[in-house]
């Protein structure tokens, strides 16, 4: 079972590497870039095949160590 | 020797590069802000360490897109000598004037220690002053140098000579006890094709005089006032 | 979004942290309600953090003059000469509660903000430290903390471009709920360029430099992340994050405006950003400031004049400028890529107006929002004091070996390696003496050429000391720093304090406090350093439970010559081993009775200022005079681990020969008397030394001398220098890499 | 206009965060996570309305930019 973890940082808190990013595009002729976030992307691949079970642990997953919840958000989707 | 230190937004080891160019060649380089889209008239072109642009996206990604990158390009082409160190070797990978690249540390951590390098090859430009095989100390202080490439490439590199430093113990034995960020071969340093252009993360201009610990680092400044 | 002139309640004053005597002060000194955004102006600049409302009175009475001194505290940072035109500019602060919300961007953030405390002065970064305590290692909270708190220190340093050449770190219990991060930076600069807040003349432009104001921090007050908040579902996050990069580049911006000449006054935006660095400026200057908030550059939208006041929004500066050179300060700006923006001007009001959209939102007397902050003399009881534990109630370890192992092993005085190589502390290539020996020396070139100077580095503080005995331990720390300075061959010039206590509203911390700062301030005196600036950190506690009570001492040494520094190695085999000063065997709160057998008790070592001062004054000639092949000063552990230390740092062995003492043997080799250091030098150049000692009435033995590959006491002890590297180097990274 | 720009290593490039993770999830006790594999996520606010040319230019932004395609590949969504 292959399962995808995005994180992103909350809505109000500083993304520097978002803000560099957005400088880039900007110098290099981009126009109409308004804004630009950056996140993580955690692909897992996961040997159960109990899908609420999955639901679950990925939860736990990310509450424990994938996602810094002080700060950031998560999703899961088990694809 | 006629250098020139590059300075992009975030790169802070320009004045331990000058310095070291400075010390050897008795001539101050000139330091060169990334907006120009010409080079003064010089023998070499280097690229110091730091973090430009934040290190953000990935090392060296943004400050590789900048004006002065096809100056670099052009002298490169015309056979003048480009040096990356650090920071620098990630933007010249990322120009792509070198192969590969070079991701987070194993360990994921930053790392600032003292290794050993063995010269691999030495005969190059930059490494004339060495003798082939020499173990030689000096800094490192990176979180991404675990250098990687296909392994074509690293074929290629392996059989043109083209690794010029490795990780290596006091024995000058590659193991990986003494490789600090899991580099693929333990190679510490790459040159092109046509041996002008080296890409090496550990920082020889921090150990060039007596006061800094050492002066292992001062082969590769004087191998290159002999050519240039 | 609340409006401005919302009724003030009692609760809105209290979620702004203040008391309700302290509101009717407000009430008096501006005769009327204030409107909301003037109550966030008050709270920010009445709280503990910027008035030092708790901590002011006692402040008052340390040292802080002294020849070298050109700028004291109640600047961003204390200047201190160090001769040929040349300044050395350092301080230390806190970052503790952050850290422990969220270590990386906690540590990262106050990096951040000691780095811009130095180079709003004009200096450039030179050195960082950074003392750091954590909970006992088996509480679930410390490992991440420790983690994360390393990973910011270096994230943010390691980016900027500064060494960070040392620092502290210990575990204890009473830190499981309050973690302590002090960062410390020094920077360099002419001692005739030195820039301050003070804003000089009417009518001048008041610009904003640096990043975009967003609604970072904005915690303070419960309110402000509860309903200022309706739009979006989730919790605001009251979370600053460091962006190093934008700091660096406004390091190098605000060094090339500050040589252009346009600048007046500048002020870093730390705690209580715009608020605080804008009325400091105006009062300071004695004027009036106006500010237009419509010229603020956010990076969020529809921010209210109370957001844009409060936000601690991170890598921001205010300066004032001359009006002719703006253009010219401007196009700086820009090729470093930083907002600039005119927000205000000065005026002869001594009036602090803040306007938002064509609005008064505030209107406040400018000198009164300062001064009159609220001072308090909080009741103290002086703590009682312990006991002087007897010898005879520790026992002697059953194997030395296993002992000594053991202590090396232990979390507090195991190597810090697995720390300090996550700093980048060889940059700028002036480190001299690297982490992992006493103090740090950094070259400093003289403007002129000629023989370097040479600057020592240190952080110290033994807070178990303090809690048994806040003088004593007060005294010690300073002392410490004063050793560790001495051993390396600079003399100690001048210091930076990082007072972290608990609750001073408790008699019983407002009684640690007081007393430790007596035992500073007199031991600064004796030693003749100077405190030139500092930072007070109060309610550290959990629960009711409070910190160790932690009065971090950073402290700067020179060295006029930084060739002649020596190191902690055994340099040569045949060397002898002297050991400087007087020892009785002190047990009491000793690393021994503690790492060993989980012992906290009896009073901490005295420290003899007197005795201090000729012995590091003896040392440090020794050093500089190029007579000692190695030099370090006992600590934590005593004698036995320093030998440790010297050997593990030297790749040598030792043999001991002790001399004949009535002092129990493990109190000789573990006990933690005050004022003393271990010498190598060579057998001629060591009979001399005894000699001389006796002149200056120092106390030098000769107790062994270096070889071999084994630290060896015949009868006692014998144990394999690689052993002792092996235990000394592997806790904390077993430790740090076990989930 | 909102896109997002996923970034992942290529097949057999090492992926040393992924490998920590991994690690990290096991000896918090997470059983059957078979493999984990680090990525960036990058959402931009465009200006424009012309979806195909946005298409066009996120394109042209990860090759120039957003990847290294040396050993990244990359992933654009219009949302
Ligand atoms: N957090 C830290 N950052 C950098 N260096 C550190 C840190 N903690 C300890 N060190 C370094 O490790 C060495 C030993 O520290 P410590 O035992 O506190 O020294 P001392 O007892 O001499 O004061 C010193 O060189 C110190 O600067
Ligand atoms: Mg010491």
């Amino acid at each position: 079972m292959k399962a995808r973890v995005t994180v992103t940082l909350k809505n109000g808190v500083l993304d520097p590497q978002g803000k560099a990013i957005q400088g880039a595009l900007k110098s290099l002729g981009f126009a109409g870039v308004d804004d630009v976030r950056q996140g993580k992307l955690i692909e897992l691949e996961l040997s159960g095949h109990d899908r609420v079970q999955a639901e679950a642990d990925l939860k736990d997953m990310c509450e424990k160590l994938l996602a810094n919840t002080v700060i950031e958000n998560y999703r899961i989707e088990l694809i | 020797m006629k250098s020139a230190v590059l300075v992009f937004p975030g790169i802070n080891r320009e004045r331990d590069l000058a310095r070291a160019f400075h010390e050897v060649s008795g001539v101050a380089p000139h330091m060169v802000w990334h907006t120009e889209t010409e080079l003064p008239d010089v023998d070499v072109v280097a690229i110091p360490g730091g973090f430009s642009y934040g290190d953000y996206l990935r090392c060296g990604a943004i400050a590789a897109r900048s004006p002065i990158i096809e100056a670099v390009r052009r002298h490169a082409d015309r056979g003048g000598y480009v040096l990356g160190i650090c920071n620098g070797f990630q933007i010249v990978t990322e120009i792509g004037l070198l192969p590969g690249a070079l991701m987070r540390n194993a360990s994921l951590k930053f790392v600032c220690k003292e290794v050993r390098l063995r010269v691999d090859n030495a005969s190059t430009a930059f490494t004339s002053a060495y003798a082939p095989g020499q173990v030689i100390r000096c800094p490192i202080a990176h979180g991404e140098g675990n250098y990687f490439a296909d392994a074509e490439t690293l074929a290629r590199l392996e059989g043109e000579g083209r690794v010029a430093f490795r990780y290596c113990d006091e024995a000058g034995e590659t193991t990986d006890a003494a490789n600090p960020n899991g580099s693929i071969h333990s190679i510490a340093g790459i040159l092109n094709e046509r041996g002008n252009v080296l890409g090496m993360m550990p920082h020889p201009e921090n150990l060039i005089e007596a006061l800094q610990g050492g002066i292992d680092g001062r082969g590769l400044f004087e191998s290159l006032a002999r050519v240039a | 979004m609340i409006p401005n002139d919302i009724k003030i309640t009692p609760e809105l004053v209290k979620e702004h942290g203040l008391k309700p005597d302290e509101y009717q002060r407000i009430l008096d000194l501006i005769g009327r309600e204030p409107t909301l955004t003037e109550l966030g102006i008050f709270s920010a600049m009445w709280n503990e953090h910027c008035s030092y409302k708790s901590s002011k009175k006692w402040l008052k009475q340390l040292p802080t003059k002294g020849e070298r001194v050109l700028i004291g505290p109640g600047e961003n940072a204390g200047v201190v000469d160090i001769g040929d035109g040349q300044a050395v500019v350092f301080k230390m602060e806190s970052h503790n509660h952050p850290s422990y919300i969220e270590p990386y961007q906690g540590a990262t953030t106050g990096v951040g903000g000691i780095l811009r405390d130095v180079f709003t002065m004009g200096a450039r970064p030179i050195a960082a430290m950074n003392a750091l305590r954590f909970g006992e290692p088996t509480h679930p909270k410390t490992h991440h903390v420790v983690s994360g708190v390393v990973a910011g220190v270096g994230g943010y340093g390691n980016s900027f471009g500064v060494p960070t050449v040392g620092g502290e770190v210990n575990f204890h219990r009473r830190y499981n709920g309050n973690c302590l991060v002090n960062a410390f930076a020094a920077g360099l600069l002419k001692s005739d360029e030195i820039f301050l807040s003070e804003a000089k003349g009417v009518g001048m432009p008041v610009v904003y430099l640096g990043s975009k104001t967003g609604r970072d921090g904005m915690g303070g007050a419960t309110m402000a992340s509860a309903e200022f908040d309706e739009n979006s579902a989730e919790k605001r996050p009251t979370v600053q994050v460091g962006d190093p990069f934008a700091e660096k580049l406004l390091l190098e911006a605000s060094l090339e405006l500050m040589a252009s000449g346009a600048v007046i006054a500048i002020q870093d935006m730390g705690a209580a950003g715009l608020t605080c660095s804008a009325v400091e400026m105006g009062a300071k200057g004695n004027l009036g400031l106006e500010l237009n908030l419509d010229m603020v550059p956010t990076r969020e939208p529809n921010m209210t004049a109370y957001e844009m006041m409060l936000s601690e929004s991170q890598e921001r500066m205010l300066m004032v400028l001359h009006p002719h050179l703006e253009e010219q300060a401007e196009a700086i700006f820009r090729k470093w890529g930083l907002d600039f923006a005119i927000v205000g001007y000065t005026t002869d009001t001594l009036r602090f107006v803040v306007k938002h959209h064509g609005e008064v939102m505030a209107d406040l007397p400018i000198k009164e929002l300062g001064d009159q902050a609220p001072e308090y003399d909080r009741p103290w009881v002086e703590p009682a004091k312990q006991p002087v534990l007897d010898v005879a109630d520790v026992p002697a370890p059953a194997n030395y070996a296993k002992a000594l192992l053991d202590l090396l092993g232990s979390p507090n005085l195991s190597s810090r390696r697995w720390v300090w190589e996550q700093y980048d502390h060889l940059i700028q290539g002036n480190t001299v003496q690297r982490p992992g020996g006493d103090a740090a020396v950094v070259r400093v070139e003289r403007p002129n050429g000629g023989t370097a100077k040479g600057l020592g580095f240190t952080c110290d503080v033994t807070p178990r000391y303090v809690e048994a005995d806040p003088y004593e331990g007060g005294k010690q720390a300073i002392a410490e720093s004063w050793r560790n300075l001495s051993a390396v061959g600079a003399l100690p010039i001048a210091v930076t304090d990082n007072l972290n206590f608990g609750n001073p509203e408790r008699p019983e911390i407002m009684g640690q406090f007081v007393m430790a700062l007596k035992g500073i301030g007199e031991a600064c005196l004796a030693l003749d350093m100077p405190i030139v600036s500092g930072n007070v950190s109060l309610y550290n506690e959990t629960n009711g439970e409070a910190i160790l009570p932690t009065p971090a001492i950073g402290a700067v040494g020179l060295m006029d010559d930084v060739e002649k520094t020596v190191g902690v190695a055994f340099a040569n085999s045949e060397d002898v081993i002297l050991l400087v000063g007087e020892t009785t065997g002190w047990m009491g709160q000793s690393s021994y009775l503690y790492e060993l057998y989980g012992r906290e008790e009896g009073a901490p070592p005295p420290v003899d200022l007197a005795l201090e001062k000729k012995t590091g004054d003896f040392v440090r000639d020794c050093v500089i005079a190029g007579r000692v092949t190695a030099a370090h000063d006992l600590s934590d552990g005593g004698l036995l681990v320093a030998l440790a230390e010297m050997a593990m740092a030297g790749g040598k062995g030792a043999r001991l020969l002790l001399p004949e003492t009535e002092v129990p043997l493990h109190a000789f080799l573990f006990g933690e008397d005050q004022a003393r250091y271990v010498l190598t030098a060579s057998p001629i150049e060591a009979s001399r030394l005894i000699v001389d000692a006796a002149m200056a009435g120092v106390a030098a033995t000769a107790i062994g001398a270096v070889g071999g590959s084994e630290l060896v006491i015949p009868g006692h002890l014998t144990v394999a220098v690689a052993d002792l590297r092996e235990r000394h180097e592997s806790w904390m990274p077993s430790y740090m890499s076990a989930a």
